[in-house]
């Protein structure tokens, strides 16, 4: 197959989503900041609607319902975003820092 | 709730009326002039550097007599003259008389406060303000000014 | 139209209509590679990156690629979607969360822990490996098309055959709205 | 004669001039309007200042792109780009008339206001990068206005497009063709016999508010308050980045009235259904541009807090109610 006919395949697509996913969690994983995090849980969430998003191209009868499934998706992103902001402002007011080394209370 | 309805109509109509002001003062004429290339004239009282009077024949009018130049509290005005004789006719006779005939007046404009003692204490209105507003320069010397030389030079 | 044939003529084959549907395929095809280029690369700055302002810039990018992939998957709705809600939206509130909690000045340099690096290349490396292999693996059998996936159609199975979950989504908006603002502006007031 | 590749490309590159073009001269007349609202003549050197605008550019461009010492050099380089590229990419999709359009999108208002959603990041890349409290204050300000007028913006084209039942502009435009009888902005629509929608003309109120504040202008335009924050987000850019922030607002200004336009005045449509055609556009839409400079030149700026409680508590619960009704009214005729 052509390097040029990739847009035409299903599998690069997934291969695409998983990279993303990886990266994702590699972020989860490496990041010690609130904020880090919250953008590397945007990574994950974007490789599993690119998931969908390529199902529903290729294999589903009906092409409308992954999309609808994306836009739900988006939504929660969404709210998770506002809840992110407030959820590290109010620790950031509480622990003057967001790092995740300084959130310790229950270190003993 | 009524409150609240009428701030915003009464906001949209105060918001209107100075739309309307402006859109009227935009079909306006102008009122300010493209400097460089017009120019307004300047009001009488307005106070430029010194500049001397001529009279009917095209000499200066001064009679060296130095008051403007011991008036000037800065010491801006240096002047000179010097004593001609000449002859007029008095009761059928010629007799031969003196009067102080002015060589040089020297203004010195970086000193100068446009005071106008100098103009004040003229006693035969030999100095006024000239209307000059366009002086600009990065030497000094272009402000020492030889006022004598220039009213020749507006004569000719 | 005389102006435009004299103007064909001193085109070049590729970019007149013949020439260009023969080649109409592989431009797509090339654009589609800049932006996977463009996809990984905003993602690797996304989760790479020292500063966070970088982190969210990169983030943005991916989703620009991300929004021209799904242009790609023939959903030019969602594709827009992607870039007014995520850019328009996401971004900046994460972008917010920085300027309002995250200064700069005081972040201590270095990963989460000794042994995070190591851990987490290894990790997303497992998981990255794991679905790669099932994606080439396995074979997806496809079925029928019964439609085009119009945004008319969206619309209309919105509100019809999924109209429960998208009231459950318009609850889930209102109570992260709540909720946030209840947490944010908690001690405020001190 | 059917759009081929090369018209296509041919349009996409007028439409790109022609924003460019539109950018450079706008200031022109932006400072022409000013000085007659002022009663002064404004640059009238060389044929009514026809000169001034090419003297700014290669002014701009040839002087030097000073980076601050503390500044993210990659944010601070592309913030202005991002700020200008997506502006003059929304022109593709406007149609200027039946048949001058780059390249029709069935969701093309979907389009811009995804592409305008931009501007708010490059604000913030802007203001962060330059590292300048003054320019993190202004991007702050400006981000949350942005993000506050949007959604009266959108919800008043909701309104509309639920009225056509379209989101490609070339149909919300065509659908309002004939005259004036058929425009969205008055209270009674001939369209398709006898439509109600009695608050239509608060809605072009509010959407022209909102691109007025989205576009950053007077009074609105919190982001580069001089009198408080030196020049806002662009404190720290000289040379072509302030160049490129001045170009991309100046297409902003030429996509909001377009959109106006399109949405509510009938897009190229004749006011009494003769000759419609690209003039009638350009006519509108310069009309609109004239109020824009009009209105920034006799209003003084709001402050912040007023700024956001217009949004909140006056333009989006009317454009809610609006919603509201026009579905009702839909639904009931």
């Amino acid at each position: 197959m052509s390097i040029l006919n990739l847009h035409n395949s299903l599998t690069t697509y997934l291969v695409l989503a998983a990279i993303l996913f990886g990266m994702g969690i590699y972020g989860l994983v490496t990041r010690k900041t609130l904020v880090g995090m919250l953008i590397a849980s945007e990574l994950v969430l974007v490789a599993a609607s690119i998931n969908i998003m390529a199902f529903n191209r290729f294999t589903a009868p009906d092409p409308s319902i992954g999309q609808i499934f994306t836009l739900f998706i988006m939504a929660v992103a969404a709210a998770e975003a506002a809840i992110g902001l407030s959820i590290t402002i109010a620790v950031y007011r509480n622990y003057k820092s967001v790092d995740t080394e300084d959130l310790v209370d229950l270190n003993g | 709730m009524g409150a609240y309805f009428s701030e915003i109509f009464y906001g949209l109509q105060s918001l209107v009326i100075g739309l309307g002001i402006t859109f009227k003062e935009f079909f306006k004429p102008v009122v300010t002039v493209s400097y460089p290339f017009e120019t307004i004239k300047m009001s009488d009282r307005y106070r430029g550097h010194i500049e001397l009077v001529e009279d009917e024949e095209g000499n200066a009018k001064c009679i060296s007599c130095g008051m403007c130049q011991r008036a000037c509290p800065s010491g801006s005005i240096s002047l000179a003259s010097k004593s001609v004789e000449y002859e007029v006719e008095v009761k059928g006779e010629m007799k031969t008389k003196k009067k102080k005939v002015l060589v040089k007046y020297d203004l010195n404009f970086t000193t100068c406060s446009l005071c106008g003692q100098c103009v004040e204490s003229c006693s035969v209105g030999a100095i006024e303000f000239s209307k000059e507003y366009n002086l600009a320069s990065f030497n000094k010397e272009d402000f020492h000014f030889d006022l004598l030389n220039r009213l020749k030079e507006r004569n000719s | 139209m005389n102006l435009m044939d004299t103007l064909y003529s001193f085109l070049p084959d590729v970019l007149t209509a013949e020439g260009f549907a023969g080649i109409a395929d592989e431009a797509a095809g090339v654009v589609f590679l800049i932006m996977l280029a463009v996809t990984v690369a905003g993602g690797i700055i996304a989760c790479n990156s020292e500063r966070l302002v970088r982190a969210v810039a990169g983030l943005a990018v991916c989703f620009v690629g991300v929004a021209a992939i799904y242009y790609f998957l023939n959903s030019p709705f969602v594709a827009m979607m992607q870039i007014l809600i995520y850019i328009g939206a996401v971004c900046i509130t994460i972008a917010f969360a920085i300027m309002l909690a995250a200064p700069e000045d005081n972040k201590k340099p270095g990963p989460a822990g000794p042994l995070s690096g190591p851990l987490g290349v290894i990790t997303a490396g497992l998981v990255t490996f794991g679905m790669v292999g099932l994606a080439i693996k396995t074979q997806f059998p496809a079925m029928p098309k019964l439609n085009m996936g119009s945004v008319k159609l969206i619309g209309v199975q919105l509100l019809t055959s999924y109209s429960m979950v998208f009231e459950l989504v318009s609850i889930v908006l209102l109570i992260a709205i709540l909720g946030s603002l209840v947490i944010a502006r908690h001690g405020r007031s001190k | 004669m059917d759009l081929t590749i090369f018209n296509a490309i041919i349009a996409v590159v007028i439409a790109i001039a022609f924003a460019a073009a539109n950018a450079a001269y706008l200031v022109l007349a932006e400072r022409r309007g000013a000085g007659r609202i002022q009663r002064r003549p404004g640059p009238n050197v060389n044929l009514f200042g026809i000169l001034q605008p090419p003297c700014d550019g290669i002014k701009l461009m040839t002087k030097q792109l000073v980076i601050p010492g503390g500044a993210d050099k990659a944010l601070f380089m592309v913030a202005p780009v991002l700020a200008m590229a997506p502006a003059i990419m929304s022109f593709v999709t406007i149609p200027f008339s039946d048949t001058i359009v780059a390249h029709s999108m069935d969701v093309g208002v979907l389009m811009i206001f995804a592409f305008a959603s931009f501007g708010g990041m490059a604000i913030l890349l802007a203001g962060w990068g330059s590292r300048n409290k003054y320019g993190v204050m202004a991007s702050v300000r400006a981000v949350s206005q942005n993000i506050s007028y949007e959604v009266p913006m959108l919800i008043t084209v909701i309104t509309i497009v639920m009225m056509t039942g379209s989101l490609n502009l070339h149909e919300l435009a065509s659908a309002q063709s004939g005259g004036f009888w058929n425009w969205n902005i008055f209270p009674v629509s001939l369209k398709d016999g006898f439509m109600l929608q009695p608050l239509m003309p608060v809605s072009f109120l509010i959407f022209f508010i909102c691109s007025l504040a989205e576009t950053n202008r007077a009074p609105f335009d919190l982001g580069e308050a001089e009198s408080e924050l030196v020049a806002g987000f662009h404190t720290e850019y000289g040379s072509m980045g302030f160049g490129l922030f001045f170009m991309g607002e100046y297409a902003n200004i030429v996509i909001g009235a377009s959109l106006i336009t399109i949405l509510f005045l009938g897009g190229w449509g004749c006011p009494f259904g003769l000759f419609p055609g690209v003039w009638w556009f350009l006519l509108k839409i310069y009309l609109l541009i004239f109020s824009f400079i009009w209105i920034r030149w006799t209003f003084p700026r709001t402050t912040i807090y007023g700024l956001l409680n217009l949004s909140w508590k006056i333009l989006i619960p009317i454009s809610l109610f609006n919603l509201l009704l026009t579905a009702g009214l839909l639904k009931v005729f």
